[in-house]
């Protein structure tokens, strides 16, 4: 049961922070949803974890490794997996190549491809295209697949849905519950369709001008009257 | 030994109108200009062709110069519609040796390798020697004043700051409805006139030109003006490209100190000096010795400078 | 702004004080300060040292003989960068910061044309080996001596190598420089008179180049019995391989500077069958060889340092002038030498021997280490001896030896 | 016919560096103007080892390895510090460091024209083509080595990587890939095309130290007519190139030649700034 841990933590990109002293879990198995106004600092968290933004304050680890001191690469080999909203892919290298190339380092590459097809089957039938020239649906897929490649136990998913029709937006949440499920991988989502994540979410995070404002199931915060003015940002 | 600072100050006053002329164009536009040599090529062989092979009166050469020079820099611009960075800088640095060789090879207009003989001086006769270096320096110091003043209201005034603007981000002035592409047409016309101008004295105070006398190397030597004087400012332009000349000059004294060596290694060490001061102060001083006095690139339409 | 002032008045004090620590330092009375400019680097870098070291030599050897009017004697060495706007720089140090009384062993003509207005305007001697037919036009003081034939002289001895080998019909190759340039019309010119003609148009090409193999296909394409090829040896060398490479079997015609000993070590025995000329030190004379050792060199009885030799006579000539007019005003110095080189009087090889002459009141004939030293009105060489030679066995072998006479 | 030949002749000079130079400008986004200098110290590296006796080929390998390590040194210490420059401030720099490498060279061997001791042997003729032993080694080595790196680059996890950390460093680096040493990799796999190409040139000419700006300008132009984004494109865009001057100097008119590589680059830039093969690459 893996643990990524935050405690009191701020970040931001080397000027002002952005985030304020942020605390949270995200366990093995759970699908963790953080939700607020645009520009409340969520995807500055994100990165945060993955080493993109940097750390100002208070501490992360995973299963008790601080990952502070840690490049991006050498959290991913720590197990922490991070797909960016855009730019997630190797455009002039086809899906195999992008999938292969993100398992670098260990030596049972085809064995995890295939492990990773067998997670995501659509992914089988345009392995050998070039990645720039996807769909949008098919791309998302892609990157969520070259994450999966390193087996990481705690995954970081930034907007995977952005710029996806509706009906590819459910699909999309439905295979990230299927994986926590499945693999028992932990995720923590930034998500604008908030109605949709919380459906599909155990806990949720809602995080407003950097801060923590409120946290505990998601099924119990969807169902909250006030849910739309707090997720808007106009303060209750 | 002040007729060598003479001679010398009268080479770096050339140095200095082709520093601000680069600085119209790189300081402050953001083009990257490789091309310096050719518009100052230009300038020497118009300007000697019509004072020698057409007879003309001196002053008559240099305007020849100066509106050959800004027709040329007019074409080369069309360029930086497309290209931009390294990219216009290899293609003008193309343009540069291209005209170099056909220098070369256009006998019947520029007498080729042999070189071209100029007569006219820009200096009125009978005075003696040493007389009559002190009075080109002047007409060349004056030349260089009046270059600077000019570009130097320029740069302070609202066409300069679109130019600074253009060279943040040309997509922030093309939506204020500033038509990008004649205001860096306007600042490669301005700057290849005022090298041509400057090739135009260089010619008539050297008396014989031949396309060797323009080669990349000077090139390097203007840039690196401009990049240890402070890119952007016109005084810089000015420092830059007198310690430019200093250095060049005066590694020249180094050989006496270093008996030991041939002069084979001498003049290699003295142009392995050049390039490291470049690197250097590229390195750990990229706003040169008089940095652009502007806000700091954060604020997108930056104060004028005092400039 | 306190920052550059400080830097700019610094490096300012280094260029003023460097050269009168020179002065003051070195001598009782103020030395004699001889300019030697030299191709050190691009397209004469070759030929650069061997002249800037003949100098430095002789200036060692006088100095260690007391001297010219006992006065020590100063050189100082500049590289030309084989660039006149370069050379136009280093000449305006050593005229007005040095305050040299000549400038010796500029190389290529367009940088001693180059800095000849500038030499002329301070009445500063020029001593220099060129061959371009324009170098008397830039003289207007009989200022200028120079120890290489031009090229029309050139040309006439090698269109009768060409002639007497059987080669009428010969094509013309080099690169586009003041050099080649003026020898390619001498060539044409000479060869017609002896009713030869050119093949085709002189074809220029572009020196300094990445590769030289379209140009060799050019030549072989128009497949002439031979081809005279001016280069120098940075071009001649990949031109001549490309030429062989590319199957062309006539003749080739050069000149001996560019297949000097480096020529032969890089081609080795593909050069046998050259023809070259030029004017050429006259092997076995006792003052080529005297310098020869002067310089560390063996005489091997081949064509050595057909530079070197020129650039001893320069010093040596300009020395023994201003000892023999007791000055270092160059209209004085030049009338001198050409009293001592055109004599009549005893023939001299050394400096230390015209001193002697000069003591003793004799009048005296500089016999050099290049050639017998006679000179024109106009500064140019009254006759050079050309010797011509084929490379036989990795060897330059003498063919004949011709004395051909600008003055006709 | 034989136009042909002589332009492939004169490609398989290019082509390494081409490639090496691509490589170089995917990775970072700046044009190394000092690949002529890099080039130069190949061949004076080559003639070194030749000259103390050991057989060409060996001075060749010595070349590419002392290519490689020395376009490393140069990139940790003149250009590692200048990571976030724009790429006009790198060029300037590259040409600084070209004009630094000419003149070490020439102060350390001076001036003389040096070559390897290489008999000279008339042609042997095919098919009406004229040829030399060494052309054909020279042909022969060249397509070798871009069969090679195509090869890597195409099937091996380096290769990959490398293509990955081009196309884009920052998700390379969030996907575990260690990117500073693939760098290091992509840097000496150029240095080392760099001496190989250096060593090839010291068979075709004088190897001396003014050759930089010659050697400089086609090699950036094959680069650029075979498209920036691929390394292979770079091949391709010599063989025309080489063209591009045999037909200059037999048609148009030979002392024009130098301008040849110019005018290609500028009508590729204007035209299709991709070049042939390469992919539009978003730069500095």
């Amino acid at each position: 049961m893996t643990q990524l841990i935050l405690e009191h933590l701020s970040a931001g990109y080397g000027g002002a922070d952005i985030v304020h002293d942020v605390s949270l879990q995200v366990g093995s198995g759970e699908i963790v949803t953080l939700v607020g106004p645009n520009g409340a600092g969520k995807s500055t968290l994100l990165k945060s974890l993955a080493g993109v933004a940097r750390v100002t304050a208070g501490s992360l680890s995973i299963d008790g490794t601080d990952l502070v001191a840690l490049s991006p690469f050498e959290r991913a080999t720590r197990g922490v997996a991070f797909m960016p909203q855009d730019r997630n892919v190797f455009r002039t290298l086809t899906v195999t190549e992008n999938l292969e190339t993100s398992a670098w380092g260990h030596d049972d590459i085809a064995a995890r491809k295939d492990e990773v097809i067998g997670l995501l089957p659509t992914l089988a039938n345009y392995l050998n295209k070039a990645a720039g020239g996807l769909s949008g649906g098919q791309r998302q897929m892609a990157a969520l697949g070259m994450t999966l490649m390193s087996r990481p136990s705690i995954l970081l998913v930034d907007e995977p849905t952005a710029g996806l029709s509706p009906n590819l937006v459910g699909e999309m949440l439905d295979v990230l519950q299927q994986l926590t499920r499945d693999s028992g991988i932990g995720i923590l989502i930034v998500e604008q369709n908030a109605r949709a994540a919380l459906a599909r979410a155990d806990r949720a995070v809602v995080l407003v001008d950097g801060r923590l404002r409120r946290a505990g199931p998601a099924a119990e915060l969807a169902a909250e009257p006030d849910f739309g003015a707090l997720f808007f940002g106009d303060h209750a | 030994m002040d007729a060598y600072l003479v001679a010398i100050l009268t080479t770096a006053a050339v140095y200095v109108i082709l520093a601000l002329a680069l600085n119209i164009q790189f300081g402050l536009t953001g083009l990257m200009n490789f091309g310096v040599v050719g518009f100052y090529g230009v300038g020497a062989y118009t300007s000697g062709i019509m004072t020698e092979t057409l007879g003309q009166p001196i002053l008559l050469g240099m305007l020849a110069a100066i509106v050959v020079g800004g027709l040329a820099g007019g074409l080369v611009s069309l360029l930086s519609i497309r290209l931009s960075g390294d990219f216009l800088a290899i293609v003008t640095l193309g343009f540069a040796e291209t005209m170099r060789l056909a220098f070369n090879n256009e006998d019947w207009l520029t007498r080729g390798p042999r070189g071209f003989l100029i007569m006219t001086r820009p200096v009125i006769d009978g005075l003696g020697r040493g007389a009559t270096a002190w009075f080109i320096l002047g007409v060349f110091v004056l030349a260089a004043i009046i270059v600077f003043v000019v570009l130097n209201r320029l740069a302070g005034s609202p066409f300069g700051r679109v130019l600074r603007a253009i060279r943040e981000d040309d997509l922030v002035p093309a939506t204020l409805g500033k038509n990008v592409l004649a205001y860096r047409l306007q600042a490669f016309v301005l700057g290849s006139a005022a090298m041509a101008l400057a090739g135009s004295l260089y010619a008539h105070y050297v008396q014989t030109i031949t396309p060797d006398n323009f080669t990349t190397q000077v090139a390097v030597l203007v840039w690196m003006s401009l990049i240890v004087g402070g890119a952007g400012n016109m005084k810089g332009a000015v420092v830059g490209a007198l310690v430019v000349t200093a250095i060049y000059e005066g590694t020249r004294f180094l050989a006496p100190l270093m008996e030991f060596l041939t002069p084979t290694q001498v003049s290699a060490l003295r142009f392995i000096i050049i390039g490291t001061l470049l690197i250097v102060v590229v390195r750990y001083r990229p706003e040169g010795l008089l940095p652009e006095r502007i806000a700091p690139r954060s604020r997108p339409d930056p104060v004028p400078a005092a400039g | 702004m306190k920052l550059s002032r400080r830097l700019f008045i610094s490096s300012a004090a280094v260029t003023l004080a460097a050269p009168a620590y020179l002065r003051a330092g070195l001598a009782q009375s103020a030395p004699i300060v001889i300019g030697s400019m030299t191709p050190l680097t691009g397209g004469g870098g070759p030929y650069g040292p061997e002249k800037s070291d003949a100098h430095r030599a002789v200036v060692a050897q006088v100095n260690a003989q007391g001297g010219v009017m006992g006065r020590e004697v100063q050189l100082i060495s500049e590289d030309s960068e084989t660039n006149p706007e370069a050379a136009v720089r280093a000449a305006r140090k050593l005229i007005d910061a040095d305050k040299v009384s000549a400038i010796l062993g500029t190389w290529a003509s367009s940088v001693s044309l180059g800095i000849m207005p500038l030499c002329q305007e301070a009445n500063v001697l020029q001593v220099f080996s060129g061959s371009s037919d324009y170098l008397p036009d830039g003289d207007t003081k009989g200022l200028i001596f120079n120890l290489q034939p031009l090229n029309k002289a050139w040309a006439v001895a090698l269109a009768d190598l060409a002639v007497q080998r059987g080669f009428t019909e010969v094509a013309f190759a080099g690169p586009k420089n003041d050099f080649a340039a003026s020898m390619g019309e001498s060539f044409a010119a000479s060869l017609e008179k002896l009713g030869g003609s050119i093949v085709g148009e002189p074809f220029y090409y572009n020196p300094g180049q990445a590769s030289y193999r379209a140009e060799a296909e050019h030549l072989i394409r128009m497949n002439p019995p031979a081809i005279f090829v001016a280069g120098y040896v940075t071009d001649f060398v990949p031109v001549y391989r490309e030429l062989i490479r590319g199957g062309f079997t006539g003749q080739i015609i050069t000149l001996s500077f560019a297949v000097g000993p480096a020529f032969k070590e890089a081609v080795g025995d593909a050069a046998n069958g050259i023809l070259h000329g030029s004017p050429v030190p006259p092997i076995g004379k006792d003052s080529y060889e005297t310098y020869l050792r002067l310089v560390g060199i063996e005489p091997s009885g081949q064509v050595q340092n057909s530079f070197g030799c020129m650039a001893y006579d320069e010093m040596n000539l300009c020395l023994l002038g201003m000892e023999a007019a007791k000055s270092t005003d160059s209209f004085a110095v030049a009338d001198a030498i050409r009293k001592i080189a055109n004599g009549p009087g005893e023939r001299v090889t050394t400096f230390a021997e015209g001193k002697a002459m000069i003591e003793a009141g004799t009048a005296m004939n500089y016999d050099g280490a290049s050639s017998s030293v006679d000179f024109q009105e106009n500064g140019m060489l009254k006759s050079r001896d050309f010797a011509l030679y084929e490379v036989k066995g990795g060897e330059d072998e003498i063919i004949l030896t011709t004395t051909s006479d600008a003055t006709q | 016919m034989q136009l042909l030949l002589n332009a492939i002749a004169s490609a398989a000079i290019l082509a390494p560096a081409a490639i090496g130079f691509t490589l170089i400008f995917t990775l970072f986004r700046y044009t190394n103007f000092a690949v002529g200098a890099l080039m130069t110290t190949g061949a004076f590296a080559a003639w070194g080892m030749n000259e103390l006796g050991l057989p060409i080929w060996m001075g060749g390998v010595f070349a590419v390895v002392f290519g490689a390590g020395l376009l490393l040194a140069s990139d940790r210490i003149v250009f590692e510090p200048l990571r976030g420059r724009s790429g006009g401030t790198l060029l300037l720099v590259s040409i600084a460091l070209s004009v630094i490498i000419d003149n070490v060279i020439r102060f350390a061997f001076g001036t003389q024209i040096r070559a390897f001791d290489l008999p000279l042997r008339p042609p042997l003729t095919f098919a009406g083509l004229r040829f030399t032993p060494e052309t054909l080694w020279v042909i022969g080595i060249s397509i070798l080595a871009t069969l090679a790196v195509g090869a890597l680059l195409a099937f091996t996890r380096l290769g990959r990587a490398l293509r990955a950390v081009a196309d884009n460093a920052s998700l390379a680096s969030i996907r575990g890939l260690p990117v500073p040493r693939i760098e290091a990799a992509g840097i000496l796999l150029a240095g080392a095309l760099f001496g190989l190409s250096g060593t090839l040139a010291g068979l075709d000419l004088a190897i001396e130290p003014n050759l930089s700006l010659a050697l400089a300008i086609p090699v950036i132009a094959a680069a650029i007519v075979g498209g920036l984004g691929s390394p292979l494109g770079a091949a391709l865009g010599a063989v025309i190139i080489g063209l591009a001057e045999e037909l200059t100097v037999a048609f148009i008119s030979a002392p024009y030649k130098g301008a040849v590589g110019f005018v290609v680059i500028a009508l590729v830039l204007l035209i299709r700034p991709q070049g042939l093969l390469g992919r539009p690459v978003e730069r500095k």
